[in-house]
């Protein structure tokens, strides 16, 4: 179950996920889907659309989510365009995710029944039974020095303010922009390459973001992607010029 | 029989003298039950490492069996010889500097959980409960023999006094004033 | 046999968590004798009001039986936290199940930084540091605190130990090169 945020701000109540793979693993449950590359692909869009939501309310971690978010998109591209190669660092990647899936539900499954049976039936030890009265016992460490020494020590342990970090978010486009852009150049130029589209952006999660724009059009029909070999410029054109039809 | 159980279960647990009229009371039971299942409990309790005994002021107590007195006064002497270790000097330099203070907010500045530590600190005279519990645990404070033994009138004479008690206010300023950390 | 009945008054003396090597030592006796008494103090208690914690930092406590914490909690004043959240939960599950594991393991294991509910889990009790702090981060491990708080004597007793160890294995066995390369 994802922690419900108590923020009073928020009018209505968003779940907010921790962490990348808790997301994940929540949105393939939802769909009661198995761990594998075709659940994975089909998550992909929501996975992206609860990020980008993320991003608008600038919370923290967000840059966690676009890390995997990069992952996630590889196995979306490889499902939409079965002729992408991958390299095998990439497919690495892919089962390396599946990998961490898996076991992490594994572990989310336990916590559960952690979580239903903690304090439900507690074991007590003895009650503390103060002594009458205690003797004075001093040892090396019951003197001003020792003990001075002892509270520098705590001070320097204290935890440097808060724990929880706080990842700086940079501001990544959003998916919509990048569909739309996308649209109207096609609209303009009826053929573009995809290192085109995203030339001028140099944040990696314009990129990500971009190519999902791609990919997402090319499931709703609206383009045609062609990519002549591996690492090969992606050539995108609008439906129905008849262009060379590449696949 | 179940009330032997629940009985044995409280009375461990109090580790104290518990007088009968307490136990029929609290088991909303009658004499002649509760009598049947204290004679069970000293009965089975009779091959253990553990006694029931039951004094002329009619108060119950689980005590250890007498003829394991010797390794128990071992260990009694064994564990006042040893030091309190440097957690122990540190639970203590954080009650000195900035007692009274709660369980709570020692476990917090330590990152760990203190009450073994405290227990210990407390057999030895250094460190005494003052006031009643609260929902943070009850608060502690140096005891007059330990600020004797230390030479110190008041707090503000200890090394380092200004540093260690801004540094460890402001890390009081830090935490959240509720019990619901996110865990 | 006479071992059991000493380690059972002196776990009812000392009243908190006791290193196995320390009764190694105090009793001078070997593993197998002690492993042994310790098996049969906590089968003999299993019919009783007490069960007998074994927990994976090697540690032993008496406490009261699962069963009678309706009745402990008529006597107790103070409310123990007795709740604990889902991130919680899920880092416990790491830690009983593949304990003594790194910070930055559990880390990779949830995707999430976990310092800041470690540190909670210590302050509660449920978990402690073992050994130094090795490149990885300190390990941590399950206390009988845990143990009682889930009321089991051992983590086996989890409801779904089998399952989830089961599932467990068979994944490492099915991903043995992933497994090893977790970091």
């Amino acid at each position: 179950m994802p922690s419900t945020t108590h923020e009073p701000t928020f009018a209505v109540k968003t779940p907010v996920f921790e962490g990348p793979l808790e997301l994940l693993i929540e949105l393939v449950e939802k769909r009661k889907l198995l761990i594998n590359d075709i659940s994975l692909a089909e998550v992909t869009n929501e996975y992206m659309a609860r990020v980008s939501h993320m991003q608008q309310l600038s919370l923290p971690n967000t840059a966690q989510f676009i890390t995997l978010a990069a992952t996630l998109l590889l196995i979306k591209s490889k499902s939409l365009l079965p002729v992408l190669e991958l390299t095998d660092e990439e497919e690495e990647k892919i089962e390396d995710l599946e990998h961490r899936l898996k076991l992490y539900q594994i572990y989310r499954e336990a916590g559960r029944t952690i979580q239903n049976i903690f304090g439900q039936h507690m074991m007590y030890e003895s009650a503390f039974v103060l002594p009458d009265e205690p003797i004075f016992v001093e040892d090396k460490f019951t003197n001003l020095s020792a003990l001075s020494e002892a509270a520098r020590n705590v001070v320097t342990n204290l935890p440097k303010t808060e724990i929880k970090p706080k990842v700086q978010v940079k501001k990544v486009v959003s998916l919509e922009e990048m569909i739309d852009r996308l649209h109207e150049r096609i609209q303009r130029q009826l053929k573009l390459r995809f290192s085109d589209l995203i030339k001028d952006e140099k944040e990696r999660g314009s990129v990500i973001v971009g190519f999902l724009a791609v990919l997402e059009s090319v499931k709703q029909g609206s383009i045609l992607v062609a990519q002549a070999r591996r690492f090969d410029d992606i050539h995108i054109e609008r439906e129905g010029k008849g262009a060379p039809g590449y696949f | 029989m179940e009330l032997e159980q629940h009985i044995e279960a409280v009375l461990f647990y109090k580790a104290k003298p518990v007088a009968i009229s307490w136990l029929l009371k609290f088991f909303a039971t009658d004499a002649e039950n509760l009598g049947n299942a204290l004679v069970s409990l000293q009965q089975n309790l009779s091959t253990r490492g553990l006694r029931l005994i039951v004094s002329d002021t009619k108060e119950v107590q689980i005590m250890t069996a007498p003829e394991h007195a010797e390794v128990i006064e071992r260990i009694r002497r064994d564990d006042l010889k040893r030091d309190i270790g440097s957690a122990g000097a540190e639970t203590l330099a954080v009650i000195l500097y900035r007692g009274p203070i709660s369980r709570i907010e020692i476990d917090r500045i330590r990152g760990v959980n203190s009450s073994f530590i405290l227990r210990n600190l407390q057999i030895r005279g250094l460190v005494e409960r003052v006031g009643s519990e609260s929902a943070r645990g009850y608060s502690y404070q140096a005891t007059p023999a330990l600020l004797a033994h230390l030479g110190i009138e008041q707090k503000e004479g200890l090394p380092d006094y200004a540093t260690v008690a801004t540094a460890l206010d402001n890390f009081a300023a830090t935490q959240p004033e509720a019990e619901d950390a996110a865990t």
